[in-house]
């Protein structure tokens, strides 16, 4: 569904990504873990179109898509979301949907200024396309509210929700549980399963939560330093020594400080 | 060392803290947990000073801070590591840290805060080797040793800690809380801690509390927390279960 | 050829020279605050102005007439920061900038009640042979004016780069929050920087006004100047202010003099234009810096 | 159209249609007039700064486009007035994508001077270029429409209005749509409507374009009705003017553009008494206005209106 081709990009001297490929079946959830600085956002950025990499190519559906503009890459099928929410906070929760359907409708300036009576029955449909994902993220309870008054736990769902208004095929999802408390992160992991499995959406999911990464993930890459230093199913992924070293740190958890010490 | 008593809070007509009392004592690491919205961060802006409290009393070293600016309070010895770490992104590292000293800074110490920041990089190597970075181009980990190493250029005897492991990854996760028990060890710092990684807040803690919807629900030495059953299933999830 | 080439260049460099001012001005609120403070203008005729009645008026000496107008133009920004910026808390950003143009016009209000509608002048600060360079004649006051811009430059330039205050000054702006938590009186900065601004503006209005007059509706046009002096060299970057005031007093002069005097702001403007066209952020910030910084 | 606004709307004709029976003053008329016209300016840049977010101080060089290609046209060419007026509106729009493509890449302060110096560069060229240069012409046709010419004070201001009205009703509409809406995301977070697909860039041109076509078209209206024009109306001046008129009546509500466009013309009108002071006096309206009502006359009206109603209801 989607191939990344030795994609490398450099700011101002800095490599952020050297030659990476790896490729994501459709259906899968992928995760894509590795150290801060590692290089992960700055893919995300490049196939949703916002960076243009020194080299290399993303082919979504057999189509190159590297050169196009962030929307038109939106309109063929790819939304996402982002590491610090960038919801519309100054609009309500089923206004962050409705614009999720701007690219899926038509009625243009003037037919909406003089109210013309397809714009009304299309407004109709997106009011009611939106309610529907709304419900279907639990979230329909909070229609009216200003997105900004939600918890950050329920912004990072609405988020979501508006990815999925643009009906695509592959979302990709920035740190969706970073701030996220264990209770949170179990509800948006099984929404982002429940998304793959009944909506049949390809997901990338760039995490730090390992307990949300090895739950739902099918495969995993870690990227270190801008380059792929592992790639294959969790289990290998969390064994795997190079990994253990350059992230998820030994076996010892976090030293008991306080008893340890007095 | 801190000492809140019935604190109430209002932010506007939203009750956010509702007779919450605390104590932090010196030498502690202290952490508060708790779920999204529950008012953790609310009630550490009201110690730092930005926000005013409605009711109640706190006092930091026998000296009622409830009225004090955020300046006096840093002077008195309360640094305030914010959530989001909010670096000066257009300043370099090195005068990041030469902010946090703004409090004692003058000429004649300009030696001493010298030794300081040289301290911090010994703490923190890889900000050493960023020093002429501007701030906002370093990475999220970097930004978070960036923000406690600012605090701390403030010489403080308290240090309040808003989530410092909001997005890192796992290893620097360790590596921070790490720091933060260094801290005390060495220098005997004293830290109250809010976290939403509750486990490894608790397990470096002293004391731990609770927060729920503005009230605090449970407290105690936060051994006992980790193996209270509530704790667990609220807030320290399944593994916590095998672990113990 | 030369000599009148050179004589559009001087009285470029002398006009340019408070263009910087002006510009730096702005810069020293936005670095404290983000808000642009459109009174800016006000600020040099209010140097102006008071310079003359000190000075003319009641016959004080110099050197204590410069003093009073300076105290006289800070207490002046210190009120105004005091009455309108402080009492509202989180402001938005274009309400402040509407309430700096309304003061601006509180300002103008008063400015003509005491001075009336007339321009006033006084005598050069040196008395003394014009210099002349392959010609072109140079006013002594013209050597002052620059030379006096070029000394605040070096001060503030000093005072931002090198001191801590001018460096947490700049943090207010960057992240007010941040800055409290550090120990910084923000409020207090805020205050600072209002009157070190009105402080700028003044020195610019009590040196150029010997050559060009001053009346009290000039604030305007100096504050728009000046503003496109901040922008052309990139906002906050005192170099950049310096640099653009320059350039546009220079473009000016030089288009009123080859081309048409009519024409001497488009021209200046068009190659504004071109600049932000072309580099956004204007001549001396960089995309990363206007990216870390909100506006 | 929500059921606010319809009340609003109501309220608006049934104003316009009483005022020039209730007070047949032609000062008063006049008056309303000049809020009418400004009244047009103000709506296109609300629609642009409080829904879209792009500042813009070169409002006035739409309005003098309108006034000057619609008089010029009107007076030397002989076109009647009404195809004049669509004329320049379209000029207007020329400019507005000439200058847009560039501009719009720009954010705040920097886009701000950006427009600044477009509205002052058509100002010298109409000084240096106009008809009558710097004084300006006169002679200039009054409106007329299917052979009927209006003259009458009275009938300019229902003509004004009405258009207004109208005016009103289309961007009304238009903000309620799935195109108002995406001009507000577009406010609030352009990395995130790029990544919904929308069209940023043509959103903003578009709204760039609207806003100038209502400057335009209150330009025109300006110049058939006062028949002379010279370039000091379409100054910086004016484009700041239209600035205070959205901010007072507050930016986020449309009615708000109509509100403080009369607010701000009938102001000096009042002031005129204090003679001397009434420079002063403006500006320390201005002053304590903003300060005291930041968020603007009608979204604080509003706000009032609905406490009174909560307040009605939790007595029942």
């Amino acid at each position: 569904m989607l191939s990344i081709k030795e994609i490398s990009k450099s700011f101002g001297g800095l490599t952020a990504l050297r030659q990476i490929s790896f490729d994501v079946k459709k259906g899968d959830i992928k995760a894509l873990i590795g150290p801060n600085g590692a290089g992960k956002t700055t893919l995300l950025n490049i196939v949703s179109g916002i960076y243009q990499p020194d080299n290399g190519e993303v082919i979504f559906l057999g189509e190159k898509i590297v050169h196009l503009a962030p929307t038109k890459i939106a309109r063929k099928g790819i939304s996402r979301t982002f590491q610090h929410v960038e919801l519309f906070g100054n609009m309500t929760v089923i206004e962050n949907i409705m614009v999720g359907r701007h690219a899926k409708t038509k009625s243009g300036f003037f037919s909406s200024g003089f109210k013309l009576p397809f714009v009304m029955k299309e407004e109709r449909e997106i009011q009611r396309k939106s309610e529907e994902i709304l419900e279907y993220i639990n979230l329909g309870h909070r229609k009216d509210e200003y997105a900004s008054n939600l918890p950050i736990g329920e912004q990072r769902i609405l988020e979501i929700g508006r990815a999925l208004a643009t009906e695509p095929r592959l979302v990709l999802l920035d740190e969706p549980a970073a701030g996220l408390n264990m209770r949170e992160t179990r509800n948006l992991g099984e929404i982002i399963k429940k998304i793959r499995e009944e909506l049949k959406i390809t997901i990338v999911l760039v995490e730090h939560d390992m307990d949300l990464v090895m739950r739902i993930s099918d495969s995993v890459t870690v990227l270190n330093f801008g380059e792929v230093i592992a790639d294959g199913t969790p289990l290998e992924v969390q064994k795997n020594p190079e990994v253990i070293v350059a992230y998820l740190g030994d076996e010892e958890d976090i030293p008991r400080g306080y008893n340890a010490h007095t | 060392m801190l000492i809140l008593k019935n604190v109430d809070i209002f932010y506007g007509k939203i009750h956010a803290i509702k007779r919450v009392s605390l104590h932090v004592n010196k030498g502690e690491i202290v952490t508060l947990i708790g779920s999204n919205g529950a008012g953790k961060t609310t009630l550490l802006r009201t110690i730092s000073g930005l926000i005013r409290s409605t009711n109640g009393s706190l006092v930091f070293d026998n000296l009622d801070i409830s009225k004090q600016s955020p300046d006096t309070i840093v002077k008195k010895g309360i640094s305030h590591v914010p959530e989001g770490r909010l670096v000066f992104k257009p300043l370099n590292v090195e005068d990041n840290l030469l902010l946090g000293s703004f409090n004692w800074y003058s000429f004649k110490n300009r030696s001493e805060i010298k030794n300081d920041v040289e301290m911090i990089y010994s703490i923190f190597p890889i900000l050493k080797k960023r020093k002429k970075q501007l701030a906002g181009t370093l990475s999220g980990g970097e930004q978070q040793m960036l923000a406690i190493g600012r605090a701390l250029m403030a010489r403080p005897k308290l240090l309040l800690l808003d989530e410092p492991s909001m997005g890192l990854a796992p290893i620097v996760i360790k590596e921070i809380f790490k720091y933060i028990v260094e801290l005390r060890n060495t220098f005997g710092l004293t830290v109250l801690l809010i976290e939403q990684n509750a486990r490894s807040a608790l397990r470096i803690a002293h004391t731990g509390y609770v927060l729920e919807t503005g009230r605090i629900i449970l407290q105690g030495p936060a051994e006992d927390l980790l193996l209270n059953k509530d704790v667990q299933r609220a807030y320290l999830g399944r593994d916590v279960d095998y672990e113990i | 050829m030369l000599t009148v080439f050179l004589q559009f260049l001087f009285s470029g460099l002398t006009v340019g020279a408070v263009y910087a001012l002006v510009g730096i001005g702005f810069n020293i609120t936005y670095n404290a605050t983000s808000i642009i403070n459109l009174a800016q203008g006000e600020f040099v005729v209010i140097g102006g102005l008071m310079m003359w009645f000190f000075s003319e008026s009641l016959k004080l000496p110099f050197l204590v007439s410069v003093a009073f107008t300076i105290v006289t133009a800070g207490i002046v920004g210190l009120f105004m920061e005091r009455l309108t910026i402080k009492p509202l808390k989180n402001p938005d950003l274009l309400l402040m900038i509407m309430i700096t143009i309304a003061v601006s016009i509180v300002l103008r209000g008063l400015l003509m009640l005491s001075f009336g509608k007339n321009p006033y002048v006084y005598p050069s600060f040196t008395e003394g042979e014009p210099v002349s360079i392959y010609g072109a004649i140079i006013q002594q006051q013209t050597l002052w004016v620059i030379g006096i811009t070029g000394f605040c430059i070096i001060v503030l330039f000093f005072f931002f780069k090198k001191t801590i205050t001018g460096k947490a000054m700049l943090a207010c702006a960057v992240n007010p929050t941040a800055a409290q938590l550090v120990g910084i009186n923000v409020s207090k900065m805020v205050m600072v920087s209002f009157v070190l601004s009105a402080i700028v503006g003044a020195i610019g209005g009590i040196a150029i006004t010997p050559i060009s007059l001053m009346e009290y509706d000039k604030g305007p046009m100096l504050a728009v100047k000046g503003f496109c002096a901040a922008i052309m060299g990139g906002l906050g970057s005192n170099r950049g202010a310096v640099l653009g005031g320059f350039l546009i007093g220079i473009l000016e002069s030089m288009t009123a003099g080859y081309i048409h005097s009519g024409l001497k702001d488009a021209v200046a403007l068009i190659i504004l234009l071109l600049i932000l066209f072309f580099k956004p952020a204007g001549i001396f910030v960089s995309k990363t810096m206007l990216q870390l910084r909100k506006f | 159209m929500k059921k606010g606004d319809s009340i609003a709307f109501f309220v608006l004709i049934f104003l316009i249609i009483l005022l020039p029976v209730l007070s047949g003053s032609t000062y008063t008329l006049t008056v309303g007039i000049f809020s009418g016209i400004n009244a047009l300016v103000a709506i296109g840049l609300c629609i642009l700064m409080g829904y879209a977010g792009q500042v813009s101080l070169g409002q006035a060089g739409f309005y003098g486009i309108g006034a000057y290609v619609s008089s010029v046209l009107s007076l030397h060419i002989g076109l009647p007035i009404v195809i004049s007026t669509i004329f320049a509106m379209i000029v207007a729009a020329i400019a507005a994508v000439i200058l847009s493509v560039p501009a719009l890449r720009l954010k705040g302060h920097y886009l701000a001077v950006a427009t600044l110096g477009f509205g002052e560069i058509i100002y010298i060229i109409l000084n240096e270029w106009g008809p009558g240069g710097p004084s300006g012409f006169g002679d200039i046709p009054h409106f007329s429409l299917l052979g009927y010419t209006v003259d009458s004070t009275t009938g300019y201001f229902y003509l004004i209005w009405g258009l207004v009205a109208a005016v009103m009703f289309f961007s009304i509409n238009l903000i309620h749509s799935r195109t108002g809406r995406a001009l507000r995301a577009i406010h609030e977070s352009e990395l995130a409507c790029n990544a919904m697909g929308l069209n940023v860039v043509a959103l903003k041109i578009k709204v760039f374009i609207l806003s100038a076509v209502y400057a335009s078209l209150a330009g025109s209206l300006y110049a058939h009705y006062v028949t002379f024009i010279s370039p000091s109306s379409f100054s910086l001046f004016y484009s700041i003017l239209v600035l205070m008129m959205v901010i007072v009546g507050g930016i986020t509500n449309l009615w708000g553009a109509i509100i403080g466009a009369v607010v701000i013309t009938v102001l000096p009108e009042l002031l005129r008494r204090f003679e001397e002071l009434d420079v002063l006096v403006y500006g320390l309206i201005l002053t304590l206005s903003l300060m005291f009502f930041k968020k603007g006359l009608v979204p604080i009206l509003i706000e009032k209106i609905k406490k009174l109603r909560g307040f009605a209801v939790a007595k029942h």
